[in-house]
C-alpha cells in the first residue's frame, strides 16, 4: 500500500483490522482474489459487469437534480450520473475533470474554462460551453429553487460560451473559492437539452455525463443506474479509462441502520452508507468489510449557541454552557472511537481549519462562577438557575433526520452535564420541517446544524452577519447569530483574497474570534462512514465532498 | 370485529389445566409489581433513571445492572421501572378514552331509536374500515406525533370495538328474560334501566378495560416506536425500545427488555381479564 | 344364554365422585332393555360408558364388561373403536345437533361404513341409500344431499337412526331419541325403533319418559343416584312397582288424573270473560318473506278458569302468550282486560293494569336478574307481601331469601318464579310452558302448587304446553293450536273424549301413554 | 338467485359503496383540519419559507383556492375516475404511487393471512386433542403471540434468524427468503388471535353431540377433529378474515418499515411523517377498499363453510 498522505488517510480507504487486511491481500496477489482494495485496482484485475446494490440511509430525494434544492442525499446520488468542471484529489489539490483547464484573469472578475472535446452525455449528445452556460443560469433561476448551488455562484455574474469547448464566468468580485464551489456535484454539469425538457421531468432523470445513467426511479424503493457506454470523462485521479466496470447499480433507500448493516452481512447489499457506530465497530471486530471513512468538507458538526437572545446573548452564559458541558467521553463510547473530538468549525480536511482544545475544557466550578457572575445565582427546587423569574432553560431543537441516534444521545447527555451547572436543556425531537421552522422562529438556543461546503468559504455563510438575515431562497445559516463588523470584514476579505499566504491568515484570524465567542461547541465532523463488502473492490470517496464513486469499483466472484 | 373483540371471544376461554391458575397468580403478581413501579418508582429502582455515566454504557446485564446499561450508560432496569408509569398511563389513558367514547355510542345506539341505531352502526361500520393503527396514523397526521396526540389516537382506534361490544352487550339485556319480567311487572322504563339494563350490560366494563389496556400499550408502543408517539428522551417502553434498536447487533438487552415488559403487559392483561371474566361467570353473571 | 351385552358391576366415577355404582345390565337379541331415571341418576352415562365413551376423566370399573362376546374392560381406545358402530350403535336425543350441521347427511351416515370397511363411493352411497329406505326415508336420493338443518325434526331423527344401524349392529343404544320431538312424530319414531327390534336388533332405550318406555320395552331398569334400584318386566315393574320412588315416578305421569274429571267447573268461560282475545293476529319477517305466527285466533279466558292451550312446537302459542302479555303487538286483532282496551295499546295506557297479568316462563333462571338474590327479586315485584310469606305460599324456606336463583334447582327456581308473579297480586296467570324442563316427580309437584294457587286465589289462567297430559291434568277449557289459527277449543273432558278436529284426533292418538303392554 | 338473496348482495354492495364514500369523506375533512397552509405543504412544510406567489401558484394547481364543497365535490368526481390526485411531498399520482406499492403489501398481507391460518389451526389441534402438557403449552404460546408487539417480534426475528442463523436476508426485497421473516411477523401474533377463536370454536364443537355421535361410529379423536370440529371452529374464523386482513394491513406500517420492504405501509409512514395529505388519503382509501372487500369475501367463504347461512339466504 501506499503510503498516503494525511488527508488521505482519513479520507479514502481504511481496510478496518489494517494488517489482517494487508496479508490478505499479499495472499490474494498470488490467488487473483482480492480484498480490501484501494482507489487503485492493485490487488486483482477488475472483472466487468454485475450488478452492486447501493444501500442508503440517507433519505430519499425529492429530486435527482441536484440543481434543485441541493442536499447531501442528491450528492450521493448526483455523483453517479452526474460530473463536475473540477475535481479535488486525495491531496486536496483541484485537478482537471470536465475542464481541461482553467485561466483565471488578473482582477479576478473573468475566468475562462476549456472543456474537454472528446466527452458524451449520456443521451450521445457531445458536451459543449453551451451545456456549463445552461447549468449555470438553471441553477441561477429562481425559478428552480436552488440553495446550496446559487449560494455558491453568488459572484458568478454569467456565463458566456466563447466557443464550443470555452466557457467565460464572469464575476461580481473576486472569488477565491469558485474552483471549490465548482467541484461539488450541487453544480455538476448537465446536458442543456435535459434541462429544457423542464424541471419535473428533469427531476426524474437528469442527464449528465457520469459512468452511470438514470435508468428509472421507483419512489420509496430504489433508483436504477446503468452503464454510460459513452463514457469517457473520468477525473484525472481515476484508476482507468472508458466506460465503468459495473453494468448497473441498484440504488436502494434503507432508512433503518441495523437492517441497513444487516443486508450487507446477509448479501444482499454490497455497499452502505451512513454506518453507524455501533455497526462500525461490530463491523471492525467482524472484519469482514471495508471501511471508508471520509468525513464531509466545510463545516465541522458543533453546537451552535444563538447569541442573538436571551439566555446566550451574554457572553459569560455561552462560556459557562461551553465548560459546564463535557462530551468527551460520550463522543468515545457512543462513537465507539469511529470519532475524533473536533476543537475547530471547519473539518478536519478543510487545509485552513484552525484548533483551540484549550477554549473547551470542562470545568464545573468555573461554569458556575460565570454564572454567578452573570447574575444567574439563583436556583429552583429542581436544581435550575433562576434569574427575574426567569429560568436558565434552552430549547434545543433536534432534528431526528439529521442527527443520527447516537448524536441524539450525545445530546442527552449534554442535557445532563448541563444540568449540573443548573441549565435547563429541553430537547424536542423534530422532524425536518418542523425543525426548519423551529430555527426560523428563532424558538432556539442550542442547535446543531451541519453545513457541508467545499472549502473555508463556509466560514463566510456560516458566520457573516448577512447571513442572520434570511435570504430570499429562505435558508438562514448563521444559526449562531453572530454579529461581528470585524469578522465579516476578515471573511470578506478571505473570499476574495487570490493569494494563498494572505488567504490563510484572514481565515485563521477569523476562526479565533469564532471560537473566541463561545457561540461554537464542535462536536467532531461530519460522519460519513461506508462499509463495503468484501466482494466490491475499487471503490472510493472523492475528494469533493467526500461522496462515494464506482466508476472504478468492480464484483468479484 | 376488533382486536378486542378477538381477545373477548377469546375469554370464554376453558380453564384447561392447573398452569392457567398459576398464571393468574403470576399476573396478579406482575400487574402489582407494575403498580408499586407505577407508584414508587425510587422503591423499586435502584438508580436513578437519568443519571449518565458515558464510560459505562453498554454494558450488559449483570447484578450491578440487571438489564445493562444503554448508550449513555444509564441503567436500564431503572429506565424501565420508570418508564412504566408512563406506558401504562398511555394504556390506561387510551383505554379509557375508547371506553367512554365506545360507551357514549352504545348508549346512543340502544336507547336514542331506530335512526341513532342505524347512524351509529353505520359509524361503527366505517370506524371499522380503519383498521388497526390506521384511524390513530390519521389523528396523529392531523394533531401531529406526540404522547398526548397518540394516547388519543389510539383510544379513538379503540373506540369502535368497545361501542360494538356494549351496544351488543346493552341489547341483549333490554332483550333479556329478565327485563322482559320487569315489564311484565309494570315498572317503568327508567327503574328497568337503571336496576336492570345498565348495571348488566356494564358489567362488564372492568374486563373488557382489563383486555384493553394491554392492546393500548401495545399499540401505543408501536406508534412511539414509529416515532410518533413518546419519544426517545422519555423513558417510555416503546420509545426506549426505538431508541436501542440500532444498538440490537452490540446490545441486545436495550431492546429486548423493554420489549419483554411490554409483552408481559400485555399477556398479563389478558390472563386478568380472563381470570376476571371466569370470576363473573362464577358469580352467575351472564356473558 | 346368548348375551350380546352382558354388564356385571358397571361403577362410573368422575373424580371422586361417582356417579354409577354397581349396575348389572344383559340385553339379548331383539330385546329392548330400558333404563330410565330422572337427571342425574347416571342412565345416560352408563349407556356411554358401554361405548367406552363415558368421557376423558371418567373412570369405568366393572366385574363384567362384555359387549358382543368381547371383553372391554381392559379395552384400548382402538378396541372401543373397532366395537363402535360395528357392534353398537348409538342414537342420540336430537338430529339437529347430533349430526354434523355443516355435512350432508349421505356422508354423515356413510362415514361409519368409510371407517369400518373397504369400498367405493359408490357402493357407500348406494349403502346409504338403502338404510334411508329402511328408516322410511321419504326421496332419499334429495335427503342424502341434504343437511340436518334442511330437513324436519322427524326426518332427521330417522337419518340419525340410519347412522347407527348403517353397520347393521345387533346393539342398538338409544338415548332419549325422542325427547325434543312434537308428539306425532315421536309416535312415527317410536314406530321405527319397535320396527327395528322385531328384525333382531337388540335395543338398549335410555328415556325419562314412562310413556315412551311403556311402549318399547321387554324390560325396565330404573336408576335412581347412579343405582339400578328396580328392575324387571315391563309389566312388572310399571304395572305392580315395588319400591317407593318407582311408585312415585308413575304417580307421576300426567295423564293419571285428569282435570276436567272434577265437577262443578263451567263447560263455557264465565261472562264477561276477564281476557278476550279477537282476530289477533300476528306475522314476522323471516329470510325475505313473513311467517304468519298467530293466525286470527279468538278466545276468551273466563274468571277463575283455567285454559289449556296446546301444539306442537311453531303453533304460534309462544307468540299469542307474548301478545297477550303485552310484549308483543298484534298486526290485527284486539286482546280486552276485563272490557277494557289492553293491546294494541300504547305502553304507558298498559302499565299501570300490568300488575293484573302475571308470567310463569318456561326457563325462569334467564328471567331472573342474574346480579340478584331470591329475597332482591321477589322485593322487587312485590306489592305488599313481605319475602318470607312469598316463599312460604310456594312452599319454600325463608332461607332461600339470601341464595342466587342460579345456586337453586330447577324446581326451586319454578317455584320462585311463582312467588315473583303472585307478588305483584295478579288476577290472570299466563304460564308459557312452565314444567316443560322439569323432571317428572318435580313437575307433578309444580303442577300440583299451580293448582292450589289458582284454587285458593281464584285466578284465572292461561296455561300452555305442548305435553296432552299436563294440559289435560290441569285445565277446565282446552284450545288446540295449529300453524297460529285455533283449530279447536272446548271443555277439556269433552274435547280429549271427543276430539272435534282432525288435527286434535291424530295428537290425542300419538300421544305416549302409559301402558302396560307393548304397542307393537 | 332468488330474489330474496339479490336484494341482500345489492344490500351488502350498497352498504360497502357506503362505507368506502364515508371513508372518503371522513378523511377529506378531517384532514383539512390540520393547522396551517396546504400549499405550505405543498412547498416542504413551514421550513421551506416558500414565497407568496409560489404558494399562490400551488394552491391554485391542486385547487385550494376553491371553497370548501367545490373541493370535496371535486375529489369525488377525481375518486371515481380512480384519480386520488398528487402527492405534496413526491409530486406523483398519488394512484400511481399506491399502485406500485399495492402488490407488494397484499402479497405480505395474504401470505400471511394463510400462515396465520395454518400456525392457528395447529395450535387449536393441539391445544383441543393432545395431552394436557402439549394443550397448555400451546394455549400459553397462543396467549403470549397474541401480545407480541409486531416491531419487536420483528426485531427479534432478525436478530435471531438473520444476524445469528443467517437463514433468511433481514431485508425484504422481491424474492421469496425476504417474504419469510416480514410474514412471520405478522402471522405470528394474527395465529394467537386465531387459535383463541378456533379453539374456541372447536372445543365448543367437541362439547356437541355430533361429536359424540362421530366417535360412536368410530371416529378417532383425531378423526372428528379433522372431519367435523376443524370446520366449525373455522367458521367464526373466516369470519374474521376481513377484519384481520385490515389489521395485517396496518402492520403492514411496522414490518415494512423494519423490513424496508416497499410497500402501503412504509409508503403511509412517511406520507404521515411529511404530512403527505393526498398519499394518506390514498392509503386509507385503498386499505378500506381492501378491507371491505375481504370482509364481503369472508362472507361469501362463511357461507360456502356453513351452508346454515347459505340456506337462510336462499
Amino acid at each position: 500500500m501506499p503510503a498516503l498522505p494525511s488527508r488521505a488517510a482519513r479520507r479514502a480507504l481504511l481496510p478496518l483490522a489494517a494488517s489482517a487486511v494487508l496479508l490478505l491481500a499479499a495472499c490474494s496477489a498470488a490467488t487473483g482474489d482480492a480484498t480490501g482494495t484501494t482507489g487503485t485496482a492493485a490487488s486483482g484485475t477488475p472483472v466487468s459487469g454485475g450488478t452492486l446494490v447501493y444501500a442508503s440511509g440517507d433519505a430519499e430525494p425529492d429530486c435527482l437534480d441536484p440543481h434543485v434544492g441541493g442536499n447531501y442525499p442528491q450528492a450521493l446520488i448526483a455523483g453517479q450520473y452526474l460530473e463536475s468542471l473540477v475535481s479535488i484529489d486525495d491531496n486536496g489539490r483541484i485537478i482537471p475533470w470536465l475542464a481541461d483547464s482553467w485561466e483565471m484573469a488578473e482582477d479576478g472578475l473573468t475566468w475562462e474554462f476549456t472543456l474537454r472535446d472528446d466527452v458524451r452525455f449520456s443521451d450521445g449528445t457531445p458536451l459543449t460551453a453551451a451545456d456549463v452556460k445552461a447549468t449555470v443560469e438553471h441553477v441561477q433561476d429562481p425559478a428552480t429553487g436552488s440553495s446550496t448551488g446559487y449560494l455558491a455562484l453568488g459572484k458568478v455574474a454569467g456565463v458566456e460560451a466563447v466557443s464550443d469547448t470555452v466557457a467565460r464566468f464572469t464575476m461580481t468580485a473576486p472569488d477565491s473559492a469558485l474552483l471549490e464551489s465548482l467541484s461539488q456535484p450541487w453544480l455538476a454539469i448537465e446536458s442543456a437539452a435535459g434541462i429544457a425538457r423542464g424541471l419535473d421531468e428533469n427531476c426524474q432523470a437528469p442527464i449528465g455525463t457520469g459512468p452511470f445513467a438514470v435508468d428509472g426511479w421507483v419512489k420509496q424503493d430504489h433508483v436504477a443506474l446503468v452503464r454510460n457506454d459513452n463514457y469517457s470523462s473520468p477525473p484525472a485521479d481515476a484508476a482507468h479509462e472508458g466506460p465503468a466496470y459495473l453494468e448497473a447499480i441498484d440504488w436502494r433507500f434503507l432508512p433503518d441502520s441495523a437492517s441497513r448493516y444487516a443486508a450487507l452481512q446477509a448479501g444482499q447489499v454490497q455497499v452502505i452508507d451512513n454506518a453507524q457506530p455501533d455497526t462500525l465497530a461490530a463491523a471492525a471486530s467482524a472484519g469482514t468489510f471495508t471501511e471508508i471513512d471520509a468525513p464531509r468538507p466545510g463545516a465541522s458538526n458543533r453546537l451552535e449557541l444563538n447569541s442573538g437572545q436571551a439566555p446566550f446573548d451574554d457572553a459569560l452564559v455561552r462560556e459557562a454552557f461551553i465548560r459546564a458541558v463535557d462530551v468527551n467521553d460520550g463522543i468515545d463510547s457512543l462513537f465507539f472511537g469511529t470519532a475524533e473530538r473536533s476543537y475547530s468549525a471547519l473539518s478536519s480536511v478543510e487545509p485552513l481549519g484552525y484548533s483551540d482544545e484549550s477554549l473547551f475544557g470542562t470545568d464545573l466550578k468555573k461554569a458556575n462562577a460565570l454564572l454567578d457572575e452573570a447574575g444567574w445565582s439563583e436556583k429552583d427546587a429542581n436544581g435550575i438557575r433562576v434569574k427575574d423569574g426567569q429560568r436558565l432553560s434552552l430549547a434545543f431543537p433536534v432534528s431526528t433526520n439529521q442527527s443520527i441516534p447516537a448524536e441524539q444521545s450525545l445530546f442527552e447527555q449534554v442535557q445532563a452535564t448541563a444540568a449540573e451547572a443548573g441549565f435547563e436543556v429541553v430537547i424536542t425531537p423534530l422532524d425536518l420541517s418542523s425543525w426548519y421552522g423551529a430555527l426560523f422562529t428563532n424558538d432556539y438556543d442550542v442547535v446543531s446544524a451541519p453545513y457541508t461546503k467545499v472549502g473555508p468559504d463556509v466560514l463566510r455563510i456560516l458566520y457573516h452577519s448577512d447571513s442572520i438575515t434570511p435570504a430570499p431562497s429562505g435558508y438562514f445559516a448563521n444559526l449562531a447569530q453572530l454579529s461581528d463588523p470585524e469578522l465579516d470584514s476578515l471573511l470578506a476579505q478571505a473570499a476574495s483574497s487570490l493569494d494563498a499566504d494572505e488567504r490563510q491568515t484572514l481565515y485563521t484570524a477569523a476562526q479565533k474570534r469564532i471560537l473566541g465567542s463561545f457561540t461554537v461547541l464542535p462536536l467532531y465532523d461530519q460522519q460519513n462512514h461506508f462499509l463495503l463488502s468484501p466482494t466490491l473492490h475499487g471503490a472510493r470517496a472523492i475528494g469533493t465532498v467526500s461522496t462515494p464513486s464506482f466508476y472504478d469499483a468492480w464484483l468479484s466472484e | 370485529m376488533s382486536e378486542l373483540e378477538l381477545r373477548t371471544v377469546a375469554v370464554g376461554a376453558r380453564p384447561r389445566v392447573a398452569t392457567v391458575r398459576i398464571g393468574t397468580v403470576l399476573a396478579v403478581a406482575f400487574a402489582l409489581y407494575l403498580l408499586l413501579a407505577c407508584l414508587v418508582p425510587d422503591a423499586v429502582a435502584p438508580q436513578d433513571p437519568n443519571q449518565i455515566a458515558p464510560r459505562d454504557a453498554f454494558s450488559p446485564p449483570s447484578p450491578a445492572h440487571w438489564f445493562g446499561t444503554d448508550e449513555s450508560g444509564r441503567d436500564v432496569y431503572s429506565r424501565v421501572v420508570f418508564g412504566t408509569a408512563n406506558s401504562l398511563l398511555i394504556g390506561v389513558a387510551a383505554t379509557a378514552s375508547g371506553l367512554t367514547l365506545g360507551l357514549a355510542l352504545a348508549v346512543l345506539a340502544a336507547f336514542g331509536g331506530r335512526v341513532f341505531d342505524f347512524t351509529v352502526n353505520r359509524t361503527i361500520e366505517v370506524l371499522f374500515a380503519f383498521p388497526g393503527l390506521l384511524l390513530a396514523l390519521l389523528v396523529i397526521v392531523i394533531a401531529g406525533p406526540g404522547p398526548v396526540t397518540a394516547t388519543l389516537a389510539v383510544g379513538l382506534s379503540t373506540a369502535p370495538g368497545y361501542a360494538r361490544i356494549l351496544r351488543g352487550q346493552l341489547l341483549a339485556v333490554r332483550r333479556s328474560g329478565y327485563v322482559e319480567a320487569a315489564r311484565v311487572l309494570g315498572h317503568r322504563p327508567r327503574r328497568i334501566l337503571g336496576r336492570h339494563i345498565l348495571p348488566n350490560a356494564l358489567a362488564p366494563l372492568l374486563v373488557l378495560a382489563t383486555l384493553g389496556i394491554g392492546q393500548a400499550i401495545v399499540w401505543a408502543s408501536a406508534l412511539s416506536f414509529l416515532g410518533l408517539g413518546a419519544l426517545p428522551p422519555t423513558a417510555e417502553w416503546g420509545a426506549m425500545l426505538s431508541a436501542g434498536r440500532p444498538y440490537l447487533a452490540t446490545a441486545w438487552w436495550l431492546t429486548v427488555f423493554p420489549g419483554l415488559m411490554i409483552v408481559l403487559t400485555a399477556v398479563a392483561s389478558t390472563v386478568l381479564g380472563r381470570a376476571l371474566t371466569r370470576v363473573r361467570a362464577r358469580e352467575g353473571a351472564t356473558q | 344364554m346368548n348375551e350380546l351385552l352382558d354388564v356385571a358391576g358397571l361403577s362410573v366415577r368422575f373424580g371422586a365422585e361417582t356417579v354409577v355404582q354397581g349396575v348389572d345390565l344383559a340385553l339379548r337379541p331383539g330385546e329392548c332393555v330400558a333404563i330410565v331415571g330422572e337427571s342425574g341418576s347416571g342412565k345416560s352415562v352408563t349407556a356411554r360408558a358401554l361405548l367406552g365413551l363415558a368421557g376423558a376423566r371418567a373412570e369405568v370399573r366393572a366385574d363384567r364388561l362384555v359387549v358382543a362376546g368381547r371383553d372391554l374392560r381392559r379395552a384400548t381406545e382402538r378396541q372401543w373403536r373397532a366395537i363402535r358402530g360395528t357392534e353398537v350403535g348409538l342414537i342420540l336425543q336430537d338430529a339437529l345437533v347430533s349430526l354434523d350441521p355443516l355435512r350432508p347427511i349421505g356422508r354423515e351416515i356413510g362415514d361409519a361404513i368409510r371407517l369400518h370397511e373397504r369400498g367405493g363411493a359408490g357402493a357407500v352411497q348406494a349403502r346409504v341409500r338403502a338404510l334411508l329406505e329402511r328408516v322410511a326415508m321419504p326421496d332419499p336420493d334429495a335427503a342424502m344431499r341434504r343437511r340436518s338443518g334442511e330437513l324436519s325434526g322427524g326426518l332427521r331423527q330417522r337419518a340419525l337412526i340410519a347412522a347407527a344401524l348403517a353397520l347393521n349392529p345387533p346393539i342398538v343404544i338409544a338415548d332419549e331419541p325422542t325427547t325434543a320431538l312434537d308428539v306425532s312424530v315421536q309416535a312415527r319414531i317410536l314406530e321405527l325403533l319397535a320396527e327395528i327390534t322385531a328384525q333382531g336388533t337388540a335395543l338398549l332405550l335410555i328415556s325419562h319418559d314412562l310413556a315412551v318406555v311403556s311402549a318399547l320395552a321387554d324390560r325396565v331398569l330404573v336408576m335412581r343416584g347412579g343405582r339400578v334400584i328396580e328392575q324387571g318386566s315391563t309389566a312388572e315393574v310399571l304395572g305392580a312397582p315395588q319400591e317407593e320412588y318407582t311408585k312415585r315416578l308413575i304417580a307421576a305421569v300426567p295423564d293419571h288424573a285428569p282435570r276436567a274429571a272434577q265437577p262443578g267447573r263451567p263447560a263455557h268461560p264465565a261472562r264477561p270473560a276477564v281476557l278476550a282475545v279477537e282476530g289477533v293476529s300476528r306475522s314476522f319477517a323471516r329470510d325475505g318473506g313473513r311467517v304468519q305466527a298467530v293466525d286470527g285466533v279468538s278466545l276468551e279466558l273466563g274468571r277463575g278458569e283455567t285454559l289449556g292451550l296446546v301444539g306442537e312446537s311453531g303453533s304460534g302459542k309462544s307468540t299469542l302468550a307474548r301478545i297477550l302479555l303485552g310484549l308483543e303487538t298484534p298486526d290485527a286483532g284486539t286482546v280486552r282486560l276485563d272490557g277494557e282496551d289492553w293491546a294494541p295499546l300504547p305502553e304507558r295506557g298498559r302499565r299501570a293494569r300490568r300488575h293484573r297479568i302475571g308470567a310463569i316462563y318456561q326457563d325462569s333462571l334467564s328471567s331472573f336478574d342474574p346480579r340478584w338474590s331470591v329475597g332482591r327479586i321477589l322485593r322487587d315485584a312485590s306489592r305488599g307481601a313481605g319475602v318470607p310469606e312469598l316463599l312460604g305460599q310456594v312452599g319454600l324456606a325463608p332461607e332461600l331469601a339470601a341464595r342466587h336463583p342460579l345456586t337453586l334447582s330447577g324446581g326451586q327456581r319454578q317455584r320462585v318464579s311463582i312467588a315473583r308473579a303472585l307478588a305483584a297480586e295478579p288476577e290472570i296467570l299466563i304460564c308459557d310452558e312452565p314444567v316443560s324442563a322439569l323432571d317428572v316427580t318435580v313437575q307433578a309437584q309444580i303442577l300440583e302448587l299451580l293448582g292450589r294457587l289458582q284454587r285458593e286465589r281464584g285466578l284465572s289462567m292461561l296455561f300452555i304446553s305442548h305435553d296432552l297430559g299436563v294440559i289435560r291434568q290441569l285445565s277446565d277449557r282446552v284450545a288446540v293450536m295449529q300453524a297460529g289459527r285455533v283449530v279447536e277449543q272446548g271443555e277439556a273432558a269433552a274435547l280429549f273424549a271427543r276430539p272435534g278436529h282432525a288435527y286434535t284426533a291424530q295428537l290425542l292418538a300419538d300421544a305416549p301413554r302409559l301402558s302396560v303392554g307393548r304397542v307393537r | 338467485m332468488t330474489p330474496g338473496s339479490a336484494s341482500r348482495v345489492a344490500a351488502r354492495v350498497a352498504g360497502a359503496v357506503f362505507v368506502l364514500w364515508a371513508v372518503a369523506t371522513i378523511t377529506f375533512f378531517a384532514l383539512r383540519l390540520i393547522p396551517g397552509d396546504p400549499a405550505l405543504a405543498v412547498l416542504g412544510g413551514p421550513g421551506s419559507q416558500a414565497s407568496p406567489e409560489a404558494l399562490e401558484q400551488v394552491r391554485q394547481q391542486y385547487g385550494l383556492d376553491q371553497p370548501l364543497a367545490v373541493q370535496y365535490a371535486a375529489m369525488l368526481g377525481r375518486l371515481l375516475s380512480g384519480d386520488l390526485g398528487q402527492s405534496y411531498a413526491l409530486k406523483v399520482p398519488v394512484a400511481d404511487l399506491l399502485g406500485a406499492q399495492l402488490p407488494g403489501t397484499v402479497l405480505l398481507a395474504l401470505a400471511a393471512l394463510a400462515v396465520a391460518w395454518l400456525l392457528a389451526l395447529a395450535l387449536a389441534l393441539v391445544s383441543t386433542g393432545a395431552g394436557r402438557v402439549a394443550a397448555s403449552l400451546a394455549s400459553s404460546i397462543e396467549l403470549t403471540s397474541a401480545a407480541l408487539p409486531h416491531f419487536w417480534l420483528a426485531t427479534a426475528l432478525i436478530a435471531l434468524f438473520s444476524t445469528a442463523l443467517g437463514w433468511f436476508p433481514p431485508v425484504s426485497t422481491g424474492d421469496l427468503g425476504g417474504l419469510v421473516l416480514p410474514v412471520l411477523t405478522l402471522a405470528v401474533p394474527l395465529a394467537g388471535f386465531l387459535a383463541a377463536v378456533m379453539r374456541e370454536g372447536m372445543l365448543d364443537a367437541l362439547a356437541q353431540p355430533f361429536a359424540l355421535s362421530a366417535r360412536a361410529r368410530g371416529e378417532s379423536a383425531i378423526g372428528v377433529s379433522l372431519r367435523h370440529t376443524i370446520r366449525h371452529a373455522a367458521i367464526p374464523a373466516v369470519a374474521l378474515s376481513g377484519w384481520a386482513l385490515g389489521t395485517l394491513l396496518s402492520g403492514a406500517v411496522v414490518v415494512e418499515t423494519i423490513f424496508a420492504r416497499p410497500g402501503l405501509g412504509r409508503t403511509l409512514l412517511q406520507a404521515v411523517t411529511a404530512r403527505d395529505v393526498p398519499v394518506v388519503t390514498g392509503v386509507v382509501l385503498v386499505v378500506a377498499v381492501v378491507y371491505v372487500l375481504m370482509t364481503l369475501l369472508s362472507d361469501l367463504v362463511s357461507a360456502l363453510v356453513d351452508p346454515r347461512r347459505q340456506a337462510v339466504a336462499a
